[in-house]
């Protein structure tokens, strides 16, 4: 608090209540937060998913969100005008000119039907600020600014032709446009992988420092928010729990909560090596080439086996194959070349020749438990039926292995038989997910990036019933991801890929032991860390032009899903 | 100045100034408006167009209390899970729904409501309406408002046979296709294509004079005629399904193709299915109409509101409302069913504005 | 851009041969229906002496699949053979009815379909207003009577009524343009008012589907006024299902109208195409089928294109 | 009729709407059957005789004709200023051309059926025909009228011209399109008398409410045919004229007689006792009929006779009728189409109505309009048909009563009956062949197998500045198909 003067108050909320519509009564969403910001202050907001850290950053900008509103008595002072009692059009004129939004999926939130520059130049336009093409060469300058390559001519794809990393910074370029007071960061990373993220935040950071723009930095990641904010608040379903500089908060968190955030990083468990009695390994890739239909070669030679009990973790950025790996294996993708042996016998090719039990045999868990979810089919259903497919439970029999299954993802049975997947939170989906898997009674699950749309404990709870359930069942997993930290508390045994190919594999403490290959080394260091100097030191170490180089490389990555 | 029209005035004055104080904006906006533009019409229309209002403002406000009262009563009587939804609907898909119920009730039990048999003749051609007829009598002497009841049952009867047969079809189609994929899709594609590019009266006129007219007949054509919409729409909707990865999950269990489009694909695409079907119902309606004109419609004396608009249709260029009846009595249906779709459309946006 | 062609030649591929199949199907059912020909120019004085004399004369006597393959033959060739009635070359008898049916079917796009997208766009933007449901009652209304019916209704109020609009639609060939479309004004509007609540119903209900997207609340809160908000960030998004609803709707307009014809008196192909299938005049038949199933092809195709076109992600794609 | 008759004047181009015609319409004169078609044969064409509009029978391109003794030979004498609208003159050659069109194997007309009893046609000179006939028959020049009979000018092979559309008719066609429309101006060469409109333009209204509109809103200034039902309606407007005369058409409602229960003379009499004739009248013609009973002989024909008792709604008859032939409770379905009548579906509904009272039970089948007269007529056991006025009774006993003819609808099976018609047919002395009528009349009501509700009355209207004759022909619509050439602007 003592960078800045009292005086330079930009934003004040006091006693911000906002209320949500659902079922058909208003509920308490926000519960009377106090906000104070200052000219160029960078403010992180933190906390679990649903804590209503969007809401504040909307409400910020004195907009409500479809289906809420600001309650009465709330006040939201920006600049000395009071937002809560502005007329709409008053309120809207700020919006885009004085406080921009930086939304958290850039690629949903590029009109897809229009040029990268001429959203970027709405703005400017409709606010008379700058003519359009005015608007367009300072668009250039931001994007070089901001080390978008060929900064003259990116502006002029669609959304689509651009990768998310680069659409991210667009998007933060189009803050920019109008040069606002304020910015509102909504997660503006959490869609990255970890090089690309390394590059927004710099990105970030610089072009709030040119501009001395004050900035809202919302997030759920602790150690994003140490490198890019001043003062941190933590938040707990809408109320706040403390706010303090970052220094302070990392150094000497005050409430029980706060500890916990911290807590999360330190899960680990003891590392298995592989049998050595000659056991067979459960699934063993070889040489597997893969293509899609009319496209380039995606798989290159992987190899790489599974024994029974241990979990393989498949890392390497986005479009690296990993996901392809586990469609060979499944069968859903028959490989060009090589074959993949499940207890030494090889599988048939294509799912459809495969018999029930080998396909009862590897199981999978999605990424998205959303898409991975049907939203209409009843809970108990999605767990049961694979135990009455494979096993032709019936009747009581089937209503036991459910409630047994749920207690085993420790959801309450009597409440969660009935529900539908879109009446659960996104942990509660991943766990149903799991119990579909486990419901087949498989020796062995595939975990496609099953942690990286949670949040920190929550993600951490799934890790934990995965070790659990490997203790208890033996289970054999191949556990794919982009995280690096995740790695480390639950593997085994670590495969890096890279275009398609495995750049390194070994037992994970031999991994994380330099020297590495390079690629492994650049993942590595990309891990986000939670002291506020990381990134910079990180930035130092690589030289400015290394990073827009990860970038660039892999601008054809499509978005995992 | 009758006491009328002082009344009118101060009931609607009264109400605004309500309103303004109890901060209805809105309300008061509506009702103020409202004021201002009936002194105009009083003074051009003088007290008729006063009552012509007050009748209008009336029907409306009755509408909105029978609305309101309906989905109260539904709110009551639904389980918890549906109770909660209906909570939700407008006003406009609650009257939507109670006209359903009544046009159902009407259908289901004609026989008992209406006051004369479908074909009984009673009076003379055209008489007024009194006391024994509500509507007075068509061409035949026929009492208009039995004949309208029992063409509730018939012509709703006979619609939504063909139109559900038509979504059965061509949603199986349509799911088959987007499932299979391949040949399959493309063959029924292009069938789909032949048998919409022949218009659909003469495709009527060339089936029913093949294969008869019977009731059958009539109702597995017309679902013919529509089932190609149905199964591109299917077809269009199923696509973003089958590409989810619970399809994947479900195809990777070695789950056949039925329960696929039984248990995964079909509940994710009924609400678009439904908004088309409120509009189908209608076209249906209409095309069974158009039969009569080729001849090929519903046997007489059969009660059919298509008909019975056709069969007096010139008597409106003479400003005989007659045929406006059962033309009503379509309309009524139509508008009352796309108010429930609209709202079925408004909660699948996943809007939550108010 | 060469992808587009390609799809525009493999659809047009199968369109001749959906094209085909329509000819088949058509020249058989007019087999199959009750009557022939000869019963049907002679009418309620047909002996059988003077019908199997017609029969020889016009060779029906010749088996249905050789007399389909030589019309087939001839069709191939483009020549789709004479009116079985009056020996007239089928492009001939219905040239200029297609003509005809062509100007009152664009007539009546040109005023519907701008009409019915600023409409759906307007209850899109003040949806589940008062204005978005009595815009949407008066055209549902519009939809659900016969549209012969709705015909009588406009020809009472603006022909009988008030004479503003002549309630026939005769056409001579020396008519200035202005004139004609003072004369074809008012089957033109019936057909807008049977087809703009299909297309305003869509334009709206595809706009409220966007309207939830990150995109559209990414513009709100960029400042953008919400009527720019619908126009220029949701609109572009929705064009895909609108553009196939008013393909759908401008191949009824030509197709399906016989009815409108027949009340206001115009020359058009569905009447046309109704008078040969009650004489069983199978060349002007299978004509018109074909230019209507070929309407339809085309119509489709164009609709498909379009929803290329509109979208970026298509029309450039990485 | 409203309108005084003036003086007629020449003038203005008369707009006619014409309610039935088809887009396969061609100028054949064999396959005339559209409204459209045989009313513009009227205007550009010639006959060799017409019906005046008195009911008499008048002298078209023949001048005069004269029978043998036994009437098995006619001679027309034609007029020799006749001229087709190309110039030339109508000479024998043209007529025996236009007349053999339709007879022989070769022949696909409609008319065939009535020339088959044609044994040969001669010319004598330029100007004179001779009709030889197998037998006798009176009415011949009258059968001359008929629509199919125009007159055609000849091929050099004996065939003759028809698609050239060239006639000797009052009007020439300048221009037109089958079902559609045709603008024809005067033949200044016509041989007859009036045809005073300048223009004359034929334009075809199927629809019953464009007719009506066009009409009211000054588009046409005359229409063939008024809905019945908006008929009263239409008589408010004061610019409209609304002509209603009876005529020689009737609906009819043939049961086959050879087809259980049909072939009980007792049920089909108790079928013709079940209807109630005032009640149709009154609510499917709305007044425009004539009650009919049960003969096909209307008061528009000549011979009619008067003094036959009225068959009336008696259900009780029914009743006794039904108990005797021990059909109790029968169950009959009678074939319909809307396209038979105005208003015929619901005729048969209302009849179905109306025979419950005597215990029978009546199912209303509507047939699709499309093919009505070759899938219904003749085939089902009962159906509903309207017929065309026929010139004299002969005729319509011929074609549809006569045991052997094609149109036997009834397959109605009288010696008696055939051998008045042969007698009739060849009597020249007007009260025995009276005499014969009504006896044949008596046959066919009690015995025959035709349920005869009405004959329709021919209404049509014309806007007020149209003039017409006092007395309109009742052998078709608009002043039996002449409007054209009888009738005159006023102003
Ligand atoms: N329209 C609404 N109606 C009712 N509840 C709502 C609505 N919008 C949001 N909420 C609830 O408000 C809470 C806060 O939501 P918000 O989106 O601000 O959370 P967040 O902290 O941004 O979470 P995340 O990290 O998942 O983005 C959540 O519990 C959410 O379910
Ligand atoms: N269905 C498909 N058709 C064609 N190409 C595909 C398809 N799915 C993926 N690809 C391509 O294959 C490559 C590897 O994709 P894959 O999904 O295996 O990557 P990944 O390592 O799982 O990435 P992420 O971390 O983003 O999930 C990418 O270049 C991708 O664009
Ligand atoms: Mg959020
Ligand atoms: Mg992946």
């Amino acid at each position: 608090m003592t960078k800045f003067s009292d005086k330079d108050i930009l934003l004040e909320i006091k006693d911000l209540r906002i209320q949500g519509y659902s079922d058909e009564t208003w509920v308490d969403i926000i519960k009377g937060v106090d906000l104070t910001l200052h000219r160029g202050e960078v403010m992180g907001l933190i906390g679990e998913s649903g804590a209503g850290k969007s809401t504040i950053g909307a409400a910020a900008m004195g907009y409500a969100r479809d289906g809420t509103r600001i309650c009465e008595g709330s006040s939201i002072e920006f600049d000395g005008m009071e937002l809560t009692t502005a007329t709409e059009s008053e309120r809207r004129a700020l919006r885009g000119s004085r406080i921009a939004y930086v939304a958290q999926s850039a690629a949903a939130s590029f009109n897809p039907a229009h040029r990268i520059i001429d959203q970027h130049t709405e703005a400017p336009v409709h606010y008379r600020i700058k003519k359009r093409l005015e608007a367009q060469e300072d668009a250039m300058e931001l994007y070089e600014r901001l080390r978008l390559p060929n900064p003259q001519e990116i502006g002029f794809r669609y959304p689509h032709q651009v990768s998310g990393g680069q659409l991210q910074r667009a998007m933060t370029a189009m803050a920019m446009s109008c040069r606002p007071d304020l910015i509102i960061f909504d997660e503006p990373t959490t869609a990255l992988d970890v090089t690309t993220q390394i590059e927004v935040l710099a990105a970030i950071r610089d072009i709030v420092d040119q501009f001395n723009t004050a900035a809202i930095y919302i997030t759920h990641d602790l150690a994003v928010v140490a490198q890019m904010a001043d003062t941190i608040k933590v938040l707990l379903k809408g109320e706040e729990v403390e706010q303090a500089s970052t220094e302070e908060m990392l150094d000497n968190p005050q409430e029980d909560y706060t500890k916990s955030l911290w807590a999360v990083r330190s899960f680990k468990r003891k590392q298995k090596s592989r049998p050595t009695d000659g056991t067979e390994p459960l699934i063993s890739v070889q040489n597997v080439h893969a293509a899609y239909t009319g496209g380039v070669k995606v798989l290159d030679d992987v190899s790489f086996d599974i024994y029974p009990g241990m979990t393989v973790a498949v890392v390497g950025e986005s479009g690296s194959g990993k996901s392809t790996t586990a469609r060979v294996i499944t069968g859903l993708l028959p490989p060009m070349e090589g074959q993949v042996l499940f207890k030494g016998e090889p599988l048939p090719p294509k799912y459809t020749d495969r018999t029930r039990d080998q396909l009862r045999q590897a199981q999978m868990i999605y990424q998205m438990a959303d898409t991975a979810l049907n939203p209409k089919v009843k809970i108990h259903e999605i767990i049961g039926r694979p135990a009455q497919f494979y096993s032709g439970l019936k009747g009581t029999a089937l209503k036991q292995r459910v409630d047994e299954l749920l207690d085993l993802i420790e959801l309450e049975p009597s409440q969660y038989y009935n529900r539908y997947p879109p009446e659960l939170s996104g942990g509660q989906k991943q766990r149903i997910g799991i119990a579909r898997a486990l419901a087949a009674e498989p020796e062995f699950i595939i975990c496609d990036e099953v942690t990286s749309a949670l949040d920190q404990l929550v993600a951490e709870g799934i890790l934990r019933l995965l070790d659990r359930l490997q203790r208890e069942l033996g289970l054999a997993y191949m556990f794919i991801t982009h995280d690096l930290a995740t790695v480390r508390s639950i593997a085994d045994e670590v495969v890096v890929m890279q275009n398609g190919k495995v750049v390194e594999q070994g037992p994970k403490d031999e991994m994380f032991r330099p020297p590495h290959h390079p690629y492994t080394d650049l993942l590595l260091s990309s891990v986000p860390e939670m002291d506020p100097n990381w990134l910079t030191e990180l930035l130092e170490e690589r030289g400015l032009d290394n990073i827009g180089e990860a970038a660039t490389s892999k601008g054809d990555a499509a978005p995992s899903t | 100045m009758s006491v009328f029209v002082i009344g009118y005035y101060a009931a609607l004055i009264a109400a605004s100034c309500l309103a303004a104080y109890f901060n209805y904006r809105r309300t008061f906006m509506l009702l103020f408006s409202l004021t201002l533009v009936s002194f105009v019409l009083g003074i051009i229309g003088g007290t008729p167009a006063l009552r012509v209002v007050t009748i209008f403002a009336g029907a409306l406000a009755l509408a909105v209390g029978t609305s309101y009262a309906f989905k109260e009563f539904l709110v009551q009587i639904a389980r918890p899970n549906l109770a909660k939804e209906l909570r939700t609907a407008p006003l406009t898909a609650s009257f939507g729904m109670f006209v359903i119920f009544t046009y159902a009730i009407a259908g289901i039990f004609a026989p008992v409501i209406a006051p004369h048999g479908e074909a009984e003749v009673i009076a003379s051609a055209f008489a007024p309406p009194d006391a024994n007829m509500l509507l007075g009598a068509d061409q035949l002497g026929r009492d208009v408002f039995s004949r309208i009841i029992y063409g509730a049952r018939n012509t709703v009867g006979l619609a939504l046979t063909a139109t559900i047969l038509a979504f059965l079809m061509g949603a199986l189609a349509g799911l088959l296709a987007a499932v299979k994929g391949g040949w399959f899709d493309q063959i029924m594609g292009r069938a789909a294509d032949v048998i919409m590019s022949v218009p659909s009266l003469i495709f009527a006129l060339l089936m029913l004079s093949i294969f008869g007219t019977s009731l059958v007949v009539i109702v597995i054509v017309v679902a013919v005629i529509y089932s190609p919409r149905v199964f591109r729409l299917t077809r269009a909707v199923a696509g973003n399904i089958v590409v989810m990865d619970y399809i994947e999950a479900a195809k990777l269990r070695g789950e056949g193709d039925w329960y696929l489009i039984r248990r995964e694909i079909l509940p994710n695409s009924m609400s678009p299915l439904i908004a088309e079907f409120g509009l189908e119902f209608c076209f249906v309606f209409l095309l069974i109409a158009g039969l009569s004109f080729l001849g090929l419609g519903i046997q007489p004396p059969t009660a059919d509101w298509g008909s019975m608009v056709r069969e007096n249709a010139t008597l409106i260029s003479f400003g005989d409302i007659t045929p406006l009846i059962p033309a009503a009595a379509i309309a009524l249906l139509t508008v009352a069913v796309n108010f429930v779709v609209d709202w079925m459309l408004f909660r699948s946006s996943g809007l939550k504005e108010h | 851009m060469g992808d587009l062609t390609r799809l525009v030649l493999k659809r047009l591929g199968l369109g001749l041969l959906t094209l085909l199949v329509v000819s088949i199907l058509i020249f058989f059912a007019v087999e199959l229906l009750p009557g022939d020909i000869a019963e049907a120019v002679l009418g309620q004085s047909a002996t059988p002496e003077t019908v199997a004399e017609m029969r020889r004369q016009l060779g029906l006597d010749q088996p249905a699949v050789w007399r389909y393959l030589q019309w087939l033959g001839g069709a191939v060739q483009g020549d789709f053979g004479v009116s079985l009635v009056s020996g007239e070359p089928v492009s001939e008898a219905i040239g200029d009815r297609f003509v005809n049916t062509l100007f009152l079917a664009a007539y009546a796009a040109v005023i519907a379909v701008p009409i019915s997208i600023i409409l759906g766009v307007t209850v899109a933007l003040l949806r589940n207003t008062l204005f978005d449901r009595v815009a949407n009652v008066l055209t549902l209304t519009s939809i659900s009577s016969p549209e012969f019916f709705l015909g009588y209704i406009l020809i009472l109020f603006l022909a009988v009524k008030t004479n503003m609009f002549p309630a026939i639609a005769s056409l001579s060939s020396d008519m200035s343009l202005s004139e004609l479309l003072n004369r074809t004004f008012l089957p033109a509007l019936t057909l807008v008012l049977v087809v703009t609540a299909h297309m305003m119903r869509m334009t709206r209900a595809a706009i409220i589907n966007l309207l939830a997207s990150p995109y559209i609340e990414m513009a709100r809160l960029k400042g953008t006024p919400p009527w720019k908000v619908i126009v220029k960030h949701a609109l572009p998004n929705a064009w895909a299902p609108i553009i196939n609803v008013i393909a759908l709707n401008l191949a009824y307009l030509i197709t399906g109208v016989v009815l409108v014809e027949v009340v206001f008196v115009y020359p058009g192909i569905g009447q046309a195409l109704v008078d040969a299938v009650a004489k069983r005049d199978f060349p002007i038949v299978q004509a018109c089928c074909l230019i209507f199933a070929a309407t339809f092809i085309l119509l489709n195709l164009a609709a498909d294109v379009g929803a290329i076109l509109t979208n970026p992600r298509l029309r450039h794609p990485k | 009729t409203k309108s005084a008759a003036a003086a007629p004047q020449r003038g203005g181009t008369f707009r006619w709407g014409l309610h039935d015609g088809n887009t396969g319409d061609t100028h054949d004169p064999g396959t005339y059957v559209t409204r459209t078609m045989i009313f513009l044969a009227h205007t550009h064409r010639s006959y060799l005789t017409m019906i005046n509009g008195d009911g008499s029978l008048g002298p078209d391109l023949a001048d005069s004709w004269e029978a043998s003794a036994d009437a098995s030979e006619w001679t027309f004498n034609l007029n020799q200023n006749a001229s087709f609208h190309s110039g030339r003159k109508v000479t024998a050659d043209d007529v025996i051309a236009s007349l053999n069109h339709h007879r022989g194997d070769e022949t696909t007309s409609a008319a065939k059926a009535l020339l088959t009893d044609v044994v040969e046609i001669t010319k004598d000179g330029d100007h004179t025909v001779k009709v030889k006939l197998t037998g006798g028959n009176a009415d011949l020049p009258w059968l001359m009228t008929d629509y199919h009979f125009a007159i055609c000018p000849a091929n050099d092979d004996g065939t003759i011209d028809w698609k050239s559309g060239d006639g000797s008719g009052p009007y020439k066609i300048d221009s037109g399109e089958f079902g559609v429309q045709f603008s024809l101006s005067r033949h200044d060469g016509w041989h007859g008398e009036g045809a005073w409109f300048d223009k004359v333009d034929i334009i075809t209204l199927n629809d019953p409410n464009a007719r009506q509109t066009a009409l009211v809103t000054g588009d046409v200034d005359s229409v063939s045919l008024i809905e019945l039902k908006t008929m009263a309606l239409l008589q408010r407007d004061p610019n409209i004229n609304i002509f209603n005369i009876p005529s020689a058409g009737a609906i009819t409602l043939p049961m086959l007689c050879d087809t259980p229960p049909f072939d009980n003379v007792d049920v089909r009499n108790a079928l013709k006792l079940s209807m109630n004739r005032d009640e149709i009248i009154e609510k499917i013609a709305f007044g425009a009929a004539t009650k009919a009973n049960d003969f096909h002989h209307s008061p528009a024909q000549p011979y009619w006779p008067d003094d036959i008792p009225q068959r009336e709604y008696d259900p009780d008859q029914a009743k006794s009728l039904l108990k005797k032939a021990g059909a109790e409770g029968l169950s009959v379905s009678i074939s319909t189409a809307d396209s038979v009548y105005a208003g015929a579906v619901d005729m048969a509904v209302l009849y179905a109505e109306q025979a419950k009272a005597s215990g029978i039970n009546i199912d209303v089948v509507r047939e699709p309009n499309d093919g009505y007269y070759s899938d219904v007529w003749l085939k089902k056991p009962w159906c509903l048909v309207s017929w065309g006025a026929r010139p004299t009774p002969d005729v319509m006993y011929t074609l549809a009563y006569k045991s052997d003819a094609a149109w036997n609808e009834s397959r109605w099976q009288n010696e008696r009956f055939n051998e008045l018609l042969l007698q009739a047919k060849a009597e020249l002395d007007d009260t025995l062949r009276a005499e014969m009528y009504r006896e044949m009349a008596m046959l066919a009501r009690d015995d025959g197998g035709t349920v005869i509700p009405f004959f329709n009355n021919f209404v049509y209207a014309a806007r007020a500045n149209v003039g017409t004759p006092d007395q309109l022909a009742a052998s078709w619509e608009s002043d039996g198909a002449r409007a054209a050439s009888r009738w005159w602007f006023t102003s």
